[in-house]
């Protein structure tokens, strides 16, 4: 028997909810494509769990419409949505053991004996605990749990698959791992996946897109590479990984698209920088610069537009890299991280060094 | 010296040692007394005779009226059991998602609890009886010509029972119910259960902890009860309190009496055993060394 | 404080208070700052007792009489458990347990000499060769509401058109011992007086009953408020002491006697043996008997008085067969309380089979 | 909670609030005996009940022993709580079953047995026997509470007391004492209405001098003709109602522990 081809496409269309006066979710729309997985990232608070919900039904939205294959899910309630979720604390039924835990979705899908036992073991033969099956789940470790759960979720070939941050609850090492097997899974099943997630990594890791959520509104949506790499506001680069922020002044309009624009710091340092558009934004404009971006030096580079001189506050080593922050005379911080052997040696803390990086890592983005 | 552990133990144990020595001096020495009472002494022809003794045992399960009178007690106590039992899981599924309609719902469920058992004994006997507040109320709707008479029935007994034992089963059960994380219920419904499935598949199983709890208290209270039978039974059925107080107060029959008291303690503990160990066994595999 | 007199000189003070004007304060200042318990019942005569009676001989005598309220069953039960060493000092009993009293110890002889009010009582009244006197002699009979047409007879009672309109008075009280009387003479068509040897072969017509039966009271006064209020049609059988009163008031409810006869019921008082502050435990038994006393409780309760040449009011007499020639007159039927004493723990519990099973 | 759920549980409130108010309504009928639908309007039987002074002395002595209760369960159930929660006490589980265990054996059986007991030992004074029945019934509720909040309380609140250097009773005094007062609050409530509402010990043991108001209540129905009866059920249940809130505005939601 062959598996489910493909998951379903999955459309959310001006999705708003209120709570009293609070707005959870602000006319969002998304659409997911099939076998896609999307990740909505966002600090807590940000509408993207109560979004997920929705997709489940375990949550009616104030307007709008979610959409599975063209067909509105509203209406519908979760129990006929035909889709699979994985929870923060696995939420495995205590009473029954692993096999029956599997098994339920199947149970309440009224096939037969046989097809049930068939699919519930092959279930948890994907998740490689088929030598666990009579097991209670609170005999098992978090991370089993986790998979007992995934199974149960994929056994009756949901068509849409939801990750409510599913490895939040597992120590750092595991949730790695985890994190892949997740992701191939998914993929080998071509189930439309949508993963809540408050942890960048993991949304970087495991997402093929992601929805970066504020405030009950979709700040920024697309792959990690462009997310990270492109980031649309101040948001959204100091959410996804860390940036030096600089205060920007500079020409409003100057041609071509991704051209670099002059201008200066508040401080009077002069600046090099890139606009997407080739404009200004229309409200205050900010310079984001990526810490791997920046690198140090004991005396003044000739090559780089962006030079900036300050003293050594911290130098930091973190394994891999080491991170090492500058303080400007104008008080400007400048977080530089670089592989350990690529800093200038026998700088030290109180040394005055120079911060530098070309004007193609330094992105103009709108201040909010 | 003393070891920290061993001093540990005996300051705990000077702690606990009064209310041990009250409870056996005032509770379980009385208790055991009047046990033994039951088997050391007889009337005979209004004589009380001394020395062991059968006979009041013999003459309990002999004569039917108190083997029927046992039996109805017992059936009396299961039946308010399990009609609180049905009623009480839509309460408690209201009180355990909290809010203000869940306290609204406590305090009502906890209402009767406070208002004396005579009072409330009373009440229901103004609204059962043939001239009382239902009857005249289904006879004014036009729902019944001359309907029956509650009052005096078994029925009167087992409605004010369930009414005031309610909140000893509906606040275990909230709890046992507080205690499932809504993502079980959820993670149900993701799987394709609907609310009755979701009920009868989660919810039911994972309260069997507090139901036996309920369960157990309202029979057992039930039981033993003797204010209720008293007043809405009308002597038609009296549960086995009413005729220890006959025996006691009214034939002075103490060793009988003593007999018949001794056959409610063994019942009552019988029957929480039997509810108590039973949720135990069902339950044990999930909840065995759980919080570990 | 406690005054210690010897026996001698209290009997005299006791005697000379009964005589002596009411509010003779200083006269029985011996009786200063003592206690006496005693038993009462309910209903109409024990609230009399209780506001009335036991205020004005409480001032009287600066003592403090406490009164425990308690059907005769339950009052001979407290008796029995403390009789070694015994609570209370006079207990106020129906006539059916006075003889068992004696029998068993509970009780002594009335000290006669030193209880001046025995006088006027009726001879018939001083029990068990003076171990009581009675206080109120009430009928027993049937109450029912004045909306209803009585029973003529008691055999009517049999029939279908009572169904579950009947209130039948519980085995705990007294007048359960004359409805078996009634059963019996109703199976054997025989008088009270022979039906009552009758009644051991008279249960089957008692289980007939069972379906007329609304249930089975502890309280006379709860069932003719009942019957008042038309929960049921009758009830019986009853002392008049605790439905009278409630006539009075203009309760529709009311006594019959049927065809078959009354019964005398009669309450009476007992001195408890070895009973604390006995000297003061005389006196009041003897102020319980005195005119003073006897006339506004008859009026009160609407009982007969059990002594003789009180002029009661033209009301009570309406309620009461009194004086002693009314009675007479009445034939009130007073059963073998010996035979049925002996009969009784045996006869509850066939009641009890009947209707409680 | 689906609409039906609710449409339930709002039926089922309705019937148990419902009998309660029947007393209510009869409470002021102006006819000398008791009839539903009442007729007229009087509230001359709460006069008339309050005036009763056997009312006035029944209610003394069931405060007067539900405060004795109350204090005596207290006082032996606080260090009880103590000694099972936070040491090591040889047969833990064996004590905890007998302190638990007056809320099984039946009561009525209790209370007998009491009687019994304290006339074979020739006890007279009925308020001691009939305030050590009580604590025979508050204890358990005394210990339950007192042990939850124990349970719930933080023990390195304790521990960091003891290492600043307070001895043991110091410690109690300032730290576990202000973290088991909810508990205890509500322990000392429960026993007072326990004993207060206690029917089935107080009925072999009071006599007519320590006649508790739950005994009283019972004559009062077999004796009171006139709605008079039904004015001091009001007058009980308008108690009862004030107690909740009490206890709402006290403990909130704790009211759970009551049965529990």
């Amino acid at each position: 028997m062959k598996t489910r081809s493909a998951g379903a496409h999955l459309a959310i269309e001006a999705v708003t909810k209120t709570y009293g006066k609070a707005k959870a979710l602000d006319a969002v729309s998304l659409v997911i494509e099939p076998g896609e997985l999307l990740a909505l990232l966002g600090p807590s608070g940000c509408g993207k769990t109560t979004l997920l919900k929705i997709i489940a039904g375990l949550i009616d939205p104030d307007e709008g419409e979610v959409l599975v294959d063209g067909l509105g899910m509203v209406r519908l309630p979760t129990h006929r949505r035909d889709m699979g979720m994985l929870f923060q604390n696995y939420a495995l039924f205590p009473h029954l053991d692993v096999i029956s835990n599997v098994a339920f979705g199947l149970e309440m899908r009224r096939l037969p004996r046989a097809e049930i036992e068939e699919r519930a073991r092959r279930a948890l033969d994907r998740v490689q605990l088929s030598a666990y099956s009579g097991r209670m789940p609170r005999e098992l470790s978090g991370g089993q749990q986790q998979r007992v759960a995934l199974a149960r979720a994929i056994a009756y070939e949901p068509k849409i698959l939801l990750l409510d941050e599913p490895l939040a609850a597992l120590d750092k090492n595991l949730r790695e791992g985890m994190q892949m097997e997740l992701r191939a899974l998914c993929k080998q099943l071509e189930l439309t996946t949508v993963l809540v997630t408050h942890d960048q990594e993991e949304a970087m890791t495991m997402a093929d897109r992601i929805a970066v959520m504020r405030a009950g509104r979709l700040e920024q949506l697309g792959s990690a590479r462009a997310v990270y790499e492109r980031p649309e506001n101040r948001f959204v680069a100091g959410f996804i990984g860390t940036s030096n922020f600089f205060p920007f002044a500079g020409e409003r309009s100057t041609g071509a698209l991704g051209a670099t624009i002059p201008g200066r710091t508040p401080g009077g340092d002069a600046l090099l920088a890139i606009a997407r558009d080739g404009t200004l934004p229309e409200g205050g404009a900010m310079v984001a610069v990526r810490p791997e971006h920046v690198a140090l030096s004991v005396s003044r580079p000739a090559a780089e537009a962006n030079a900036m001189v300050g003293r050594l506050t911290q130098i930091l080593f973190r394994g891999a890299h080491m991170t090492a922050v500058l303080r400007t005379d104008g008080g400007q911080e400048i977080v530089a991280s670089a592989p350990a052997d690529a800093l200038p040696p026998g700088l030290a803390e109180g040394d005055a060094a120079w911060a530098h990086w070309k004007a193609e890592h330094a992105l103009i983005i709108e201040d909010k | 010296m003393m070891s920290r552990a061993r001093a540990d133990s005996l300051s705990g144990a000077l702690l606990v040692l009064p209310a041990i020595g009250f409870l056996l001096v005032f509770f379980l020495a009385p208790n055991l007394l009047l046990v033994g009472y039951s088997v050391i002494a007889r009337m005979e022809a209004g004589v009380m005779q001394y020395g062991l003794t059968f006979d009041n045992y013999v003459r309990a399960f002999s004569v039917d009226l108190y083997w029927l009178v046992l039996v109805r007690t017992v059936r009396m106590g299961l039946m308010a059991a399990l009609v609180s039992a049905a009623i009480a899981y839509p309460l408690a599924i209201a009180i355990a998602q909290g809010g203000l309609f869940g306290r609204v719902v406590t305090l009502v469920v906890v209402t009767p609890l406070l208002v004396n058992v005579v009072i409330r004994s009373y009440a229901w006997s103004q609204l059962l009886s043939r001239q009382g507040a239902l009857n005249w109320a289904l006879t004014n709707l036009g729902i019944a010509e001359n309907p029956p008479q509650l009052l005096y029935t078994e029925w009167a007994v087992l409605i004010a029972s369930v009414h005031v034992f309610l909140p000893f089963i509906v606040l275990p059960l909230a709890a046992a119910i507080g205690a499932i994380a809504p993502e079980i219920g959820q993670a149900a419904r993701m799987a394709g259960a609907n609310r009755v499935r979701v009920f009868l598949r989660v919810i039911l199983p994972l309260s069997v902890p507090g139901l036996a709890v309920g369960l157990s208290l309202v029979f057992s209270l039930t039981a033993a009860a003797y204010v209720t039978p008293q007043i809405l039974g009308g002597n038609f059925s009296p549960l086995i309190g009413t005729l220890i107080h006959q025996q006691v107060l009214a034939l002075n029959d103490w060793p009988f009496g003593a007999a018949l008291a001794s056959l409610l303690i063994v019942l009552v503990l019988s029957i929480n055993l039997v509810f108590l160990r039973g949720a135990e066994r069902l339950t044990r595999r999930w909840t065995a060394g759980a919080g570990n | 404080m406690t005054i210690k007199l010897n026996r001698r000189t209290f009997g005299k003070l006791a005697l000379g208070a009964g005589v002596a004007a009411p509010f003779a304060f200083t006269r029985n200042a011996w009786a200063q700052g003592r206690t006496i318990t005693i038993g009462i019942w309910g209903g109409s005569q024990g609230e009399f007792i209780k506001r009335e009676v036991i205020p004005a001989f409480e001032a009287e005598f600066g003592c403090t009489v406490l009164a425990e309220e308690g059907a005769t069953l339950a009052n001979v039960a407290k008796l029995r458990a403390t009789a070694s060493d015994p609570r209370f000092s006079v207990m106020f009993v129906d006539d059916v347990v006075v003889g068992l009293c004696k029998e068993e110890g509970l009780t002594e002889e009335l000290p006669a000499a030193d209880m001046p009010a025995l006088e006027n009582l009726y001879p018939e009244f001083l029990y068990e060769g003076g171990y009581g006197t009675a206080l109120g002699i009430s009928l027993g009979g049937v109450f029912h509401n004045t909306g209803i047409t009585p029973p003529e007879t008691y055999a009517e009672l049999w029939d279908e058109k009572w169904a579950g309109k009947i209130k039948l008075v519980s085995p705990n009280n007294t007048p359960a011992m004359f409805f078996l009387i009634v059963a019996a003479a109703v199976k054997s068509g025989k008088p009270f007086a022979e039906a009552q040897y009758l009644v051991d072969d008279s249960f089957d017509k008692v289980a007939e009953l069972r379906p007329n039966v609304q249930n089975v009271y502890d309280s006379g006064i709860q069932a003719s408020n009942e019957v008042a209020q038309g929960q049921a049609d009758v009830g019986l059988i009853e002392y008049s002491k605790y439905v009278y009163p409630y006539t009075d008031q203009g309760a529709p409810v009311t006594m019959t006697y049927p065809a078959e006869g009354a019964f005398a019921g009669t309450n009476c008082q007992v001195l408890v043996k070895n009973a604390p502050e006995r000297d003061l435990a005389v006196a009041f038994m003897n102020r319980m008997l005195e005119p003073s006393v006897q006339k506004p409780l008859a009026e009160y309760a609407l009982i007969a008085p059990p002594i003789s040449g009180l002029d009661l009011d033209e009301k009570t007499l309406g309620y009461v067969a009194y004086p002693q020639s009314e009675m007479q007159a009445r034939g009130l039927f007073t059963p073998d309380w010996t035979m049925i004493n002996a009969k009784r723990a045996e006869w509850t519990e066939r009641l009890n089979q009947i209707f409680a099973a | 909670m689906s609409n039906l759920t609710r449409a339930a549980v709002l039926v089922i409130l309705f019937v148990i609030v419902a009998p309660l108010a029947v007393p209510v309504m009869m409470s002021v009928s102006d006819t000398p005996f008791m009839t539903f639908p009442p007729q007229g309007f009087t509230l001359r039987w709460y006069w008339k009940v309050l005036a009763e002074p056997e009312v006035q002395q029944s209610l003394w002595v069931s405060i007067r022993l539900a405060a004795a209760a109350a204090i005596g369960s207290l006082i032996l159930g606080i260090p009880c709580a103590i000694g099972l929660v936070r040491y090591r006490v040889p047969g833990r589980n064996a004590i905890l079953g007998l302190v638990l265990s007056p809320l099984i054996v039946p009561l009525l059986v209790t209370g007998l047995a009491l009687l019994q007991f304290f006339s074979l030992a020739g006890n007279r004074w009925t308020f001691f026997q009939l305030a050590m029945g009580h604590i025979v019934i508050c204890l358990p509720y005394v210990v339950r509470n007192v042990s939850n909040s124990l349970l719930l309380a933080n023990p390195d609140l304790e521990s960091a007391a003891r290492i600043m250097g307070a001895d043991r009773w110091t410690t109690f005094r300032r730290v576990t004492w202000h973290q088991i007062r909810p508990g205890i609050t509500s322990g000392a409530i429960f026993a007072f209405i326990v004993s207060f509402d206690d029917f089935p010990i107080s009925m072999w043991l009071a006599d007519a001098r320590e006649f508790p108001l739950p005994l009283f209540l019972e004559v009062a129905i077999q004796r009171f003709f006139d709605p008079s009866i039904a004015a001091l059920s009001t007058l009980m249940i308008l108690l009862a109602l004030v107690m909740i809130g009490v206890m709402e505005a006290l403990l909130g939601i704790k009211v759970r522990r009551f049965a529990g």
